[in-house]
């Protein structure tokens, strides 16, 4: 890895903006790793969670929003019950992937199209549509077989509708969508 | 840190020698910077703050009076947070018959190790003192009324 | 006393779908418990994991359009059985009680929320408004002799200061409702460890990992079945369990309930309202075994007597 | 009256943000000021001189020193005026370093506040007078509460300066937490060989007075003359008859008491002697468990005991000591780790304390010094410590570090190596803290010489699988998550305060920190005073210590009470109430007011007046912002004093308001 060059390469406005969306105080973590010790993801993270607080710290922008772990974290919470300094480094996850979103990155597209197939079916009924969630997903992925063998079990057991559930009003849900996509390009 | 960086107003601090005035001590050693505005009276103990004190300096000039103490069952003296805290409770609630703000009075417990509270304390009422502005000038009329009122109420 | 425990209820959407024996058993249980529900009128999706991945005021608003629907309507508060949904509308509620956060959430909605009600589990109402004795005495067909894995998941409890329920890292309420219906309960570790959540689609090998470790570990402490309180948990552990199996070179047959159901059989309530035919990995392997342990203790007790 | 003021740039301290010159300037303009300079360090000897001098050329009547807090200085500048032949209390500080030159930036908004001080300090003094202290006698006895290793060594210090002492022991023996502790770190002696003479040293020596099972109930009086009430416990055992020999013990049938001196690890008989090596060595009985004082049958150890020692009806009895200084050794305790649900909560029985652990490992304790887990008594292979546990933690209310725990689990990984040469021990740390003599060559050889492998992260959670325990942690130099099958778990709990530190310091009238601990009266130069005179601390109540802190501690608290001892007799701070008795109207409302008790009716010519009695009135002034008419005047705060330095800050409009 390249040497970081401590004082020039730390990017302050990052840090800012991190504290000031999650509401959390960075310069509160002292690294001690719990939040790594008990994160069930860590196995499949590029960078345990501890280190992207590190880095966060050290204003590292580029590396923390472009790893892969920010797609992958589940918010189980563990970190944030088990902080012993009440960092909720869940909400600083999320809020990293948001700003990771908003950069365009999207370092585990699967499970992004996942999440927008799940929004844009809320959007449209108002209530997800699990077939049709899967069916986006599957388009979008191009991943045709998912879990087809599932589909045997949950079809006949009327765990999966074929048609979406009607709610009346699914219009308000879509407009929730449309005033927060206005204020976002505002 | 000077608050606002626009006029000093006048705000006069009584400490409790144990406490709050070892606090502020606590907190000019950690040289955590403050408004500049404060000016304090060392007393022994909260208990000896004369609700008549805070009267006087409010009506004679003071934009705010803070008064700190011990944290309760922590005085130096066993109780005389207790009495201060029952004293100052009532003078508060006469403020507002001498047409006196009552954010202009506050009453808090610093114990002597919370320089960084002492800061925050003072960061705080002088900021909502310069909010209120300087403190309107106090007619004679006001004045008749203090006197029965410390001759009767407090 | 019905309108005591009345209170405005939201299902979630996998109650319509994947979790639908849990959504039914819901009802059934809270119907013989004297547990009014009344559906949110025109609820819609609280926006799940998703959503919070995307914006917080976004989340935020989803969940607090519901709020806003219960609002009104006379009742002791909102409850779900779902955790996932459970979260989301306390997380916003919470958040909302800052006033710049609501004014930017009320800015997405329709009608502005005023978030007054309380929010809870349907798992919180049964077992502190009526509570494991009171749940005892109601049951006609105990169901001594099965022995259960309790795994809430990650989210029920978590974190403590915004789910304000039960212990955060042992927690004890279905343990103890299981217990009142003769359940025993074996001590299971991971009760509160993630199962690998909504990552069944995108990522199956995090849940293989995760679920098949609480698969594990529910068999070697002696489990024959595990009970759930969450969709998305009996959903991975239940459902992809054939998945698991192959994935991991494991042939576990380990039954998962929800405790709903369970509680519904206890009560004698009739096995189609509790969707008992709708779960994936057969559960009668677990009910013929507790037959033969009540068998065996029947037994045993004769003999001993006998014995005397 | 004529005032001198002395204006202190303490260096750059209060010159780099004041102006002083200017300051001193202005000052020679305030009424009643005859002289004003300013003066480079005003606490020197040649800055001490300066104002002796200019009290003698200039025939000052009192000094307004600008400089520090007077909570550093007073009592030296106090001193300075007395050398130069004025009253000590002809004299006021104005704080202008810790409030003003060290809290703000700005010069000229600094300098402005700094001269308002010193006009305050000025007015206040031309409102005060000259105070005389009376002197009285002191008792030259001393009480020290809490008997372990810091209370033990005061105690003989004490004793062996000649003093009389009275050592007060919570427990049913001395040696505290020292006392159930195999071998102490750096040296890994024997930490019985070691303490065990000094025990019996208490016990023997002619000077030291031992209430063990008592504690303190009330504290009246002042420094120098102190009346001490102490409650003797109830032991149902006639101490002067028990011999100890612990016949008793082996016949007591109820045999599941609660073993507190092996913290729980196993139990003991409903009467006992709390350890082999106890000081005293008496037997006591627990009333919680004592078949005869719970159900009224049994009466045992009566039949067996040689000596007709056991009183089933005996009660607890007070005695009063008057002494003249108090030194407080109470300890510490040990974080409750339950409150670590990931840590089990208690509910797994291989995961143990560190003090349990100590007990396992000693060759006196339950075990004989066989380390058995307690699930199933098997010897364990593989160990992992835990540090910090209850320590350096926000979110359950304990951010400091306890010192010493760092340290001690290195000596136990050691002892584990010794115990059984083919275990393997972990220790999961965040950081090493070793800041003593041998200390980190000490955590060195853990490592080195004993294999012991430190990972550096906390633990997340543990969980048993198999009959072992499964510790997930992190391992933060290699950025992954790591898990350890262990046998035994044990936690490096921190300390906390001992139960009933507050409610003790309020008897004292001493202050605590927010977590319990005392307050010393300065962080770096009056460690072991407390800010009530005569009460000295020694030990980890003032803060996690270990033992030679501890006993560093317990000898310099018996040296400050041997150096006021060192005297006959005390002044007594003038700083007291005073009645004016033709003002006084006899309400009797300072009476009521009064904390200590301290104003008493009098007859004054067939009229009920108030009188203070000096020595008790602690210079509170509740008395005085009580007292409708104003009779009642703290000296050196009296309403006129505080008045005037009001009057200095807020004269803003009708010059003549109300008074
Ligand atoms: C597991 C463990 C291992 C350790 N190993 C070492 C080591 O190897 N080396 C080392 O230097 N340090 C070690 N320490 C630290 C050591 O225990 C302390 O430094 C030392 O005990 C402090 O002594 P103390 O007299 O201040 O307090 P304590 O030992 O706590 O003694 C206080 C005494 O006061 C009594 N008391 C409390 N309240 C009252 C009351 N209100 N009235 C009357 N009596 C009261 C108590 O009963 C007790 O007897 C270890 C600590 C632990 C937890
Ligand atoms: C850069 C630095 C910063 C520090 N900051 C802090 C701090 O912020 N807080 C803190 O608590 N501690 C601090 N310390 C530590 C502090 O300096 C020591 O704790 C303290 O000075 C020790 O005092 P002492 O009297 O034991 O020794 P010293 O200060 O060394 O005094 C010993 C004296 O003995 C004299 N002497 C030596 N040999 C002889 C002899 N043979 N005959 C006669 N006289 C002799 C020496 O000239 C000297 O005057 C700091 C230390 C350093 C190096
Ligand atoms: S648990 Fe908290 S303090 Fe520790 S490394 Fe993680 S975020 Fe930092
Ligand atoms: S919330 Fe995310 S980062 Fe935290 S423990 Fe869970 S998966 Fe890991
Ligand atoms: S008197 Fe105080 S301010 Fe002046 S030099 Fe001494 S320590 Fe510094
Ligand atoms: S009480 Fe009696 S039997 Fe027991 S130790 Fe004392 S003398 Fe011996
Ligand atoms: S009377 Fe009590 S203490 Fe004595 S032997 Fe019986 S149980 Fe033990
Ligand atoms: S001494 Fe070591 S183990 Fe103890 S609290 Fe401090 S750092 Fe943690
Ligand atoms: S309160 Fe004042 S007037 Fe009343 S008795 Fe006391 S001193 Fe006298
Ligand atoms: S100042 Fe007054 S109230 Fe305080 S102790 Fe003295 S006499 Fe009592």
């Amino acid at each position: 890895m390249n040497t970081i060059r401590l004082n020039t390469a730390c990017d302050a406005d990052f840090i800012n903006q991190v504290e000031k969306e999650s509401e959390q105080d960075m310069s509160l973590c002292y690294q001690c790793g719990n939040c790594t010790a008990g994160c069930p993801y860590t196995t499949f993270y590029d960078l345990p969670v501890n280190q992207v607080m590190r880095l966060v710290q050290v204003g590292q922008r580029e590396q923390v929003l472009s790893c892969k772990s920010l797609w992958l974290c589940a918010s189980c919470e563990s970190c944030t019950t088990r902080c012993p300094n009440d960092i909720d480094v869940a909400r600083i996850m999320d809020v990293l992937r948001h700003m990771s979103r908003r950069a365009g990155h999207a370092t585990e597209r699967r499970v992004k199209i996942f999440w927008d197939a799940f929004l844009s079916s809320v959007e449209r009924h108002g209530r997800v549509h699990e077939m049709g969630l899967m069916a986006t997903y599957m388009t979008k992925t191009g991943r045709m077989f998912t879990d087809i063998d599932l589909g045997m079990h949950l079809i006949p057991n009327g765990k999966l509708s074929l048609k979406p559930h009607t709610m009346i009003g699914k219009k308000e849900v879509s407009e929730i969508f449309k005033r927060f996509n206005e204020e976002r390009s505002s | 840190m000077s608050a606002d960086s626009g006029k000093e107003l006048r705000i006069v601090g009584f400490l409790c020698n144990w406490c709050s005035y070892g606090g502020a001590d606590t907190a000019g050693v950690g040289r955590f910077q403050q408004p500049t505005d404060l000016r304090i009276i060392r007393v022994p103990c909260s208990g000896r703050v004369d609700p008549l004190f805070v009267l006087k300096s409010l009506v004679n000039g003071a934009d705010g009076v803070l008064v700190s103490g011990c944290h309760p069952r922590d005085c130096h003296y066993s109780e005389g947070n207790y009495y201060a805290r029952r004293r100052l409770e009532v003078l508060k609630r006469f403020l507002p018959v001498l047409g006196i703000d009552t954010r202009r009075f506050e009453y808090t417990w610093v114990s002597a190790s919370e320089g960084q509270k002492w800061k925050t304390v003072v960061e705080k009422f002088t900021e909502g003192i310069h909010e209120l502005g300087p403190a309107p000038v106090i007619d004679a009329t006001m004045i008749a009324k203090a006197q029965i009122l410390a001759a009767t109420a407090l | 006393m019905s309108s005591s425990l009345s209170y405005a209820y939201y299902p979630g959407c996998s109650g319509q779908g994947t979790s639908i024996e849990y959504e039914q058993s819901s009802q059934a249980v809270c119907k013989a418990l004297g547990i009014t529900l009344q559906e949110i009128p025109d609820w819609s999706c609280c926006g799940s994991t998703p959503a919070h991945t995307v914006d917080h005021t976004l989340s935020a608003a989803l969940s607090a359009r519901n709020l806003g629907q219960a609002e009104g309507m006379i009742v002791n508060g909102v409850i779900t059985p779902c955790p996932s949904c459970l979260t989301n509308l306390k997380t916003a509620s919470h958040r909302m009680k800052d006033e710049t956060f609501r004014a930017k959430t009320n800015a997405l909605l329709e009608k502005p929320v005023n978030n007054t009600l309380p929010i809870m589990s349907v798992l919180q109402v049964i077992y502190e408004q009526v509570g494991p004795e009171k749940l005892k005495e109601k049951v006609v067909r105990p169901l001594t002799g099965m022995k259960l894995a309790p795994y809430y998941g990650c989210i029920m409890n978590r974190p403590p200061d915004v789910m304000d329920f039960d212990d955060c890292e042992n927690p004890i309420a279905m343990d103890r409702l299981m217990e009142a219906l003769g359940i025993e309960i074996t001590p299971f570790p991971l009760k509160v460890e993630c199962c690998g959540a909504s990552y069944g689609v995108a990522r199956k090998d995090i849940v293989m990992h995760l679920s098949g470790k609480l698969l594990d570990a529910a068999e070697d402490c002696g489990a024959e079945a595990m009970v759930t309180a969450c969709p998305l948990c009996q959903m991975n552990l239940d459902l992809r369990q054939g998945q698991i199996n192959s994935a991991n070179k494991t042939n576990h047959a380990m039954p998962i309930f929800y405790y709903t159901q369970l509680i519904g059989m206890a009560l004698g309530l009739d096995e189609a309202d509790l969707g008992m035919k709708k779960l994936c990995v057969d559960p009668g392997k677990a009910f013929r075994k507790m037959e033969a342990r009540k068998a065996e203790a029947l037994e045993e007790s004769v003999v001993r007597r006998s014995g005397n | 009256m004529k005032i001198g003021v002395f204006v202190c740039h303490c260096g750059s301290n209060i010159a780099g943000t004041v102006d002083v010159v200017k300051v001193a300037e202005e000052a020679r303009k305030l009424p009643d000021v005859a002289f004003a300079s300013d003066t480079m360090y005003a606490c020197s000897e040649p800055g001490q001189d300066g104002i002796i001098n200019a009290i003698k050329d200039l025939d000052l009547d009192g000094v307004v020193v600008a400089s520090c807090t007077p909570r550093m200085h007073e009592p030296t500048f106090r001193k300075t005026l007395e050398r130069a032949g004025l009253n000590r209390y002809m004299f006021e500080m104005a704080n202008i370093r810790e409030h003003v030159s060290w809290v703000g930036k700005d010069k000229e908004a600094n300098t402005k506040k700094a001269l308002d001080l010193v006009a305050m300090a000025v007015a206040k003094l031309t409102q005060g007078k000259a105070l005389i202290s009376k002197k009285f006698d002191i008792n030259k006895r001393v009480l020290v509460i809490g008997g372990g290793v810091a209370g033990i060594q005061a105690a003989l210090d004490c004793a062996d300066g000649g003093l009389d002492v009275i050592l007060v022991e919570k427990t049913t023996s001395i040696g505290g937490k020292m006392s159930k502790l195999d071998k102490t770190f750096p040296t890994v002696d024997c930490s019985s060989c070691i303490l065990g003479p000094k025990m019996v040293d208490v016990a023997q020596h002619p000077n030291i007075t031992l209430y063990a099972a008592s504690e303190v109930e009330k504290i009246d009086g002042y420094v120098g003359n102190y009346q001490v009430a102490i409650t003797k416990k109830a032991t149902y055992v006639d101490w002067d008859a028990c011999t100890g020999c612990g016949l008793c013990m082996e016949k007591c049938p109820s045999k599941k008491s609660t073993d507190y001196f092996n913290e729980e690890v196993g139990t003991t008989t409903a009467i006992n002697i709390l350890f082999p090596q106890a000081i005293p060595k008496k037997a006591s009985i627990d009333a919680d468990f004592c078949i005869k004082l719970i159900k009224d049958k049994c009466g045992i150890c009566a039949k067996v005991c040689p000596t007709n020692a056991i009183q089933y009806d005996q009660q607890d009895e007070i005695v009063t000591e008057p002494v003249g200084a108090i030194i407080v050794a109470t300890g510490y305790d040990l974080f409750d780790y339950t409150k670590y649900g990931e840590y089990g909560g208690g509910r797994y029985p291989d995961v143990i304390t560190s003090m349990q652990y100590e007990r396992l490992l000693s060759a006196s304790g339950p075990t004989g010094g066989h380390v058995k887990r307690p699930s199933d008594g098997k010897e364990p292979k593989t160990i992992v410590f835990i540090q910090c546990v209850g320590s350096r933690d926000k979110s359950i209310g304990r951010p400091y570090c306890s010192g010493f725990c760092c340290m001690y689990t290195a000596k136990q990984a050691i002892l584990t190596k010794d115990h059984m040469p083919d275990s393997q021990s972990y220790v999961f740390y965040m950081d090493i803290r070793a800041p003593g003599k041998l200390y980190d060559e000490f955590i060195r050889r853990a490592m080195e010489e004993y294999g012991t492998q430190y990972v550096r992260g906390r633990v997340s959670m543990l969980y048993p699988k198999n009959g072992s325990l499964v510790v997930r942690g992190a391992d933060t130099l290699l950025g992954k998550q790591v898990e350890i099958e262990a046998d035994l778990v044990v936690l490096a709990v921190g300390a906390e305060s001992a139960v009933g530190a507050s409610k003790l310091a309020e008897k004292l009238r001493i202050s605590y920190d927010n977590y319990g601990f005392y307050m010393e009266s300065h962080p770096k130069l009056r460690p072991v005073e407390t800010n009530t005179a005569g009460v000295f601390l020694a030990g980890s109540c003032q803060g996690p210590k270990d033992i030679p802190q501890s006993v560093g501690q317990g000898s310099a608290a018996a040296a400050k009470v041997l150096v006021l001892f060192s005297k006959d007799q005390l002044e007594s701070d003038p700083q007291v109430s005073v009645v004016d008795i033709k003002r006084c109207v006899g309400c009797g409302k300072c009476i009521e007011t009064c904390p200590f008790g301290a104003i008493e009716e009098i007859d004054f010519r067939g009229m009920t007046k108030s009188n203070v009695i000096e020595t008790i009135c602690q210079g509170c002034g509740i008395c005085t912002s009580t007292c409708p008419q104003g009779a009642i005047q703290l000296q050196n705060f009296t309403d006129n004093q505080i008045l005037a330095e009001v009057n200095v800050l807020c004269q803003q409009t009708l010059e003549k308001s109300f008074e």
